[in-house]
């Protein structure tokens, strides 16, 4: 029951490194002169988002594999980082390293246990497993339940800028999140990279080939599992704030809807999903419980009639590679 | 027989596996009470042109004309209600089925068809093992649940695949008096085989494939003088 | 009355009576699940939201048709089995050649919808449906108060489960089930109309969850998000058991029910994870499951 | 580049609008509640009413001022509440923030308001925190909190016999404090607290923490908890013969809402405080009639009534001080006047920004002595308004000087 989670777009190499060169300059440019039009708040989330989509992607885009508990990592990650950065008021970096190490170990454990199975095992193991961790999340002490570790403070990143200062902060997520984009986009395109997407082909063959999948999977899943840690953690900062919305499930639908919109197995498709949904949801707040109607509906378009998604159609059409 | 109508008559039959061409234009037919054999090599596209008129390959153009009637564009199974049956390569036995149950399986579409003791009386060992699970029988017991399930049916056009593959010489022996008896019958088959000794006792007339087309075609009275061509085209 | 590690039996015997009672909506949802699974290779995440239209049908059924539970208990299955059939033949029947992943996102999808258009009409502080007049009160069995409803719910979901692993294990309607489980496209060869039996094999699934919700109805209150957790539980019952076969999701759910409810005395902070931790235990020992066929 | 320009079009479209508003001298009331989740029907679409028909009552262009009204929805969650929040403030110009059920959501906004200086005033959320430790000089908590349910319920049920409790209790801070305040005003009053069970929130399935308090043989099973959890434990103690087998529920927040979803067959005779009941006068009645047209069929709550008449309040305030865009200055300002509206009466507001009125200890109705829709209660007692809330010494409050 190994079959590959869809078609791949047809491309050609040669044009591959021009167009993805291109469209991330337009994007650097897009995102610098953003904050002077938009809600630089709006933009920050968006931003978080867009890197944990893009890791959640390396996984299902590259690998094949659909995890169904992302929000594990992104929301225990945004919890110690904002436990570390409040109760032992470690500066922001630090604060960062301890939620993102946190989402690594997670990432061991869970992938371990969730790789012995595959497709769709693989999506319900790691979505039970990220409940149990939610309602883990509900009980302890340090997560203040209900009412989430609220107050965070943002710190002097290395002691001298301020990040409560709104440009600062970013400058610093845009950084971060370049950064984490770029290490995706180099994993995606190295020999290990090409070893993910034979697996995602064809795994029997790619284990025939004399490689130790479960190891590239593994590897690959904690990998994705650290990015998302690496976002909750930002997250936390940005707004402030830990709580159980992001080691809820529904986050994790977010994630997998945001990466459906923008295209599976494409560099730009999660950043476009990303802005996307997370639009979607300040936008359309005021009309209520539609969100979630809407939400649904996208996600039924989407895997009808959709399934490249919005960058993938793109560059489908374009007959390069995004 | 030639003068007598085509029971099964397939022309210009193309089909893909995804994106793969696999047939490119079969053209043959079968006659009532004929057995017919295709010969070739591994991968000529043998198994596909039982599984493209069977419909179970989908995406197939040209015509397959059964009784007259047209069935290209019918599924697969309303294909086998027409009054075709199909025994596949792997034998295609239930493991969650016993053997009655396997033998109960496939639809009953004409009057006619062989009741249970009739099917005993060919394979008298199925009668001991029917309550086993289907593939807890030996290989050659598979195969005759294989024939012996598709001819209570009532078909009475036989798609075989193979049916001596992997199986001692015994068996082989056996399922040959077997194809014997029902062509006596009044079955008609189209046969698909490797072993060339064993199709040359029952056919009545061959067609060789290769490439997915057919190459040539010989009357069973045309054998010996055909031996040397066979020989070329099978690689024996 | 003795007492067991500090527990008095009572407890205990009224815990596990009680967690066959959860047990048997486990059963029944990982039942369906797992028929679902078997023909259409799809995992139902819908499943949840259907065990709640369930529950809706017999509210509204009351409410404005003024058909009371008996009936619903047939009426409401039919009804929302019904509309599973048209999801299958939308939706589910244009996946059916990709990635059985995709039919998770979309069923996903779809189970967002109906909750959100649900929450938007009825609210989400739940409606009240009365337990039918013929099962109210209880009776006292010593070790606690058993209210009839709850007894019958036992006994039904029982019988349900028990006659669908008969229908589908023993008799000939069955048989084609099974055998176009392991490979369909020879049992549609056969003459089968295995499209057909696919769509119909889906609306049962969906009718077995819908007779969950009705069952569920008069012992928690009928509202929109019902369903969504519960699934998650059922999705952890379903990995513990294995989708190898149809008495593994009813034995598994069962006695994960059970297992919930000792967890409840003897360490009720962990009577929520505490199946998710099986879970994790079961797939480091047998990662197929206890009832999973491997390969 | 297509995808450049899809990109660039696509931000422009949907957020380029969000800053072209400029400043005017229109008063903003921002609704946030929960509009689709647990207590949408205790919150929700009927505070938007509440608040429109504030607006209306208040008249505006009578005072030379505009106002308009926002709602959305927190979902209950303070994280999605926050940013609301501080969008509303940052962007869209929101000068006061009303009802925010949830306790958590109340705490996370009543931050952002103290960071960005705009006006929050609670209705929904019960945390007496909000006026203790963590009360600030941009909040008001309006209707009801944690202690005074706690005190009215737990005094008058003490009173009336029920000495020995067994608590049911939401596991997290909310049901906690709940319980840990009930249970002192218990045993303050000469009761017995025979044990607990904490449950998870939004459970279902109570029928093992129920099969606790029966064998605690305690005549009173507080709920220490809400909505749908209260709802569900009354229901499933009804069928294990509870309430037949001689004890008694009380529910420490019980919203007509849940009594509705409860039918009065299973709520009947249960004890709850409230501070507001539409049934109780003459004007209420014609607010209720009022809302009704928004919401017809349904009864407002207390949380409902308390955004009307916080809002009317604060109109007062704004129109005082001829401004909104200072919050600290227009929530001194309502501190300063006393409050007088038709919903509440007469009042005040205390310098920890807790509103001081009456509350009510109510009885739910048996389904025969119930007459028409929604006369679902009884009144059995009145908590005068000076004992109804905890006094300002005792909350820790770091506002008040001493």
């Amino acid at each position: 029951m190994e079959r590959v989670l869809d078609e791949p777009v047809l491309v050609r190499r040669r044009n591959a490194g021009r167009s993805v060169g291109a469209a991330f300059a337009v994007m650097v440019a897009l995102l610098a002169a953003a904050p002077f039009v938009v809600y630089p708040v709006f933009l920050m989330k968006a931003l978080c988002f867009a890197l944990f989509a893009c890791a959640f992607n390396l996984l299902i885009g590259y690998v094949g594999l659909l995890s169904f508990g992302h929000a594990l990592f992104f929301g225990w990650a945004s919890y110690l980082t904002a436990y570390a950065a409040k109760a032992w008021a470690l500066p922001p970096e630090l604060a960062i390293i301890v939620g993102t190490a946190t989402a690594a170990v997670l990432g061991i454990v869970a992938g371990g246990l969730a790789i012995r199975r595959q497709g769709i095992y693989f999506a319900m193991i790691t979505l039970a497993l990220a409940q149990m961790m939610y309602f883990f999340a509900l009980r302890a002490k340090f997560t203040g339940g209900e009412d989430g570790i609220q107050g965070v403070p943002r710190g002097r990143l290395f002691g001298f800028f301020d990040l409560a200062d709104k440009t600062t902060m970013y400058v610093f997520v845009l950084v971060v999140v370049l950064a984490g984009f770029l290490l995706i986009y180099r994993i995606i395109n190295s020999p290990f990279g090409e070893v993910l997407k034979a697996i995602r082909e064809n795994e029997q063959r790619t284990i025939s080939l004399g490689y130790k999948t479960e190891r590239y999977k593994l590897f690959a899943f904690v990998l994705s599992a650290t990015l998302s840690g690496l976002a909750g953690s930002l997250n936390a900062l940005v707004f402030q704030l830990a709580s159980l919305t992001d080691v809820h499930w529904t986050m994790s639908g977010d994630v997998m809807l945001m990466t459906l919109i923008g295209g599976l197995g494409t560099v730009f498709g999660p950043v476009v999903g990303a802005f996307l949904v997370v639009a979607m949801q300040n936008y359309l707040a005021s009309f209520g419980q539609w969100v979630l109607v809407i939400q649904g509906a996208v996600f039924v378009a989407c895997v009808l009639v959709f399934r490249r998604g919005i960058v993938g159609e793109i560059a489908a059409a374009l007959r390069v590679r995004l | 027989m030639p003068e007598a109508p085509a029971l099964l008559a397939v022309k210009e039959l193309e089909a893909w596996y995804g994106e793969s061409h696999v047939l490119h234009g079969v053209t043959l037919d079968v006659r009532t009470g004929e057995v017919v054999t295709l010969l070739g090599r591994n991968g000529v596209g043998k198994t596909t042109t039982l599984k493209a008129v069977m419909g179970i390959i989908e995406s197939r153009t040209g015509s397959v004309r059964f009784e007259g009637k047209e069935l290209i564009r019918l599924s697969s199974d309303a294909i086998a209600r027409s009054g075709i049956a199909f025994c596949p390569e792997e034998r295609g036995i239930f493991s969650s089925l016993d053997v009655k149950e396997n033998l109960l399986l496939p639809r009953q579409v004409r009057p006619g068809g062989l009741d249970l003791d009739r099917i005993f009386a060919l394979f008298p060992n199925l009668r001991e093992r029917l309550n086993s699970q289907g593939t807890k029988l030996s290989g050659g017991e598979q195969q005759m649940l294989a024939i012996g399930r598709i001819l209570r049916t009532g078909a009475r056009l036989l798609l075989l695949d193979e049916p001596t593959e992997g199986l001692a010489p015994v068996i082989v022996e056996q399922i040959g008096r077997t194809i014997g008896a029902l062509k006596a019958q009044g079955f008609t088959i189209l046969l698909v085989e490797q072993n060339f000794q064993f199709a040359a006792a029952l056919a009545d007339r061959y067609y060789v494939m290769e490439h997915g087309r057919i190459i040539d075609h010989f009357a069973a009275a045309d054998l010996k003088a055909s031996t040397e061509k066979l020989h070329d085209y099978l690689g024996v | 009355m003795f007492e067991i590690f500090g527990i008095p039996s009572q407890a205990l015997f009224g815990q596990l009576l009680l967690g066959l009672i959860n047990g048997s909506f486990y059963a029944l949802l990982s039942l369906g699940l797992a028929v679902i699974f078997g023909m259409l290779n799809v995992i139902n995440f819908t499943h949840g939201a259907q065990y709640m239209m369930g529950a809706f049908a017999a509210y509204l059924l009351l409410q404005h048709a003024g058909i009371g539970y008996w009936p619903a208990l047939v009426i409401a299955p039919l009804l929302i089995g019904a509309t599973g059939v048209v999801i299958e033949r939308l939706f589910l029947r244009r996946l059916r050649k990709l990635d059985p992943l995709y039919g998770l996102m979309l069923t996903f999808g779809l189970a967002l919808v109906i909750e959100g258009l649900f929450r938007n009409v009825y609210g989400s502080s739940g409606l009240p449906y009365q337990v039918p007049e013929s099962l109210e009160g209880g009776r006292n069995l010593g070790f606690m108060f058993l209210p009839n409803y709850r007894a019958w719910v036992i006994v039904l979901s029982l019988a349900v489960c028990l006659a669908t692993w008969y229908g589908i294990e023993r008799t000939r309607l069955g048989s084609y089930l099974r055998a176009a489980t392991e490979n369909p496209v020879l049992v549609r060869a056969f003459g089968i109309n295995v499209p057909r039996m696919v769509t119909l094999t889906y609306g049962f699934g969906v009718a077995l969850a819908a007779l969950a919700g009705v069952m569920a109805a008069p012992i928690y209150n009928v509202s929109p998000q019902m369903g969504s957790d519960l699934i998650i539980v059922v999705f952890a019952v379903v990995v513990i058991g294995g989708m190898g076969s149809i008495m593994g999701a009813i034995v598994t759910g069962f006695a994960l029910g059970v297992v919930e409810g000792l967890t409840k005395v003897f360490f009720p902070e962990a009577s929520n994870t505490v199946i998710f931790v099986i879970m994790a235990i079961v797939l480091l020992v047998r990662p197929a499951g206890l009832f999973g066929r491997t390969g | 580049m297509k995808f450049a320009a899809t990109l660039a079009f696509a931000v422009a479209a949907l957020f380029g609008t969000a800053t072209a508003q400029a400043q005017d001298n229109v008063v903003k009331i921002g609704v946030l509640t929960d509009m689709s989740s647990l207590y949408a029907d205790i919150g929700g679409p009927g505070s938007v009413a509440a608040a429109k028909l504030a607006v209306e009552d208040f008249n505006p262009a009578a005072h030379g001022m505009k106002v308009e009204v926002v709602s959305a929805d927190h979902q209950n969650k303070p994280d999605i509440g926050a940013s609301i929040a501080r969008q509303w403030f940052d962007v869209d110009h929101v000068d006061v923030i009303v009802d925010v059920p949830t306790s958590s959501v109340a705490l996370a906004v009543s931050e952002v308001a103290r960071e960005k200086n705009k006006a929050f005033l609670v209705s929904g959320a019960a945390s007496s925190d909000l006026t203790g430790p963590k009360c600030s000089p941009n909040t008001i908590h309006w209707t009801y909190d944690t202690w005074m349910l706690a005190n009215g319920t737990g005094k008058a049920v003490v009173k009336t016999g029920g000495d020995t409790w067994f608590f049911l209790t939401s596991d997290y801070a909310f049901g906690h404090a709940l319980e840990r305040d009930t249970a002192a005003v218990v045993k303050a009053n000469g009761g017995k607290v025979l044990g607990h069970a904490l449950h998870p929130i939004n459970t279902s399935d109570f029928s093992s923490f129920l099969l606790q308090a029966q064998a605690s043989k305690a005549k009173i099973i507080g709920l220490a908890n809400a909505g749908g959890d209260t709802i569900n434990a009354i229901k499933q103690g009804a069928e294990f013969g509870i309430t037949k087998g001689g004890q008694h529920f009380a529910g420490l927040l019980v919203f007509i809402s849940d009594v509705n979803a409860l039918g009065l067959n299973t709520a009947q005779g249960l004890v709850l405080t409230s501070t507001w009941y539409w049934d109780m006068t003459d004007a209420n009645r014609a607010f209720t009639k009022r809302w009704q047209v928004s919401l017809p069929g349904k009864f407002p709550t207390m949380v409902q009534a308390g955004v009307y008449s916080s809002v009317i309040h604060y109109l007062k305030a704004v129109a005082a001080l001829k401004s909104a865009e200072d919050g600290r200055a227009v929530v001194a300002k309502m501190k300063e006047i006393p409050t007088d509206d038709p919903l509440f009466g007469k009042g005040v507001v205390r310098a920890d920004g807790r509103k001081i009125h009456n509350a009510y200890l109510f009885e739910v109705k048996k389904p025969e002595e119930s007459k028409y829709p929604g006369d679902d209660f009884k009144l059995r007692a009145t908590i005068p308004a000076d004992e109804a809330f905890r006094p300002l010494k005792d909350g820790g409050c770091p506002l008040v000087g001493g």
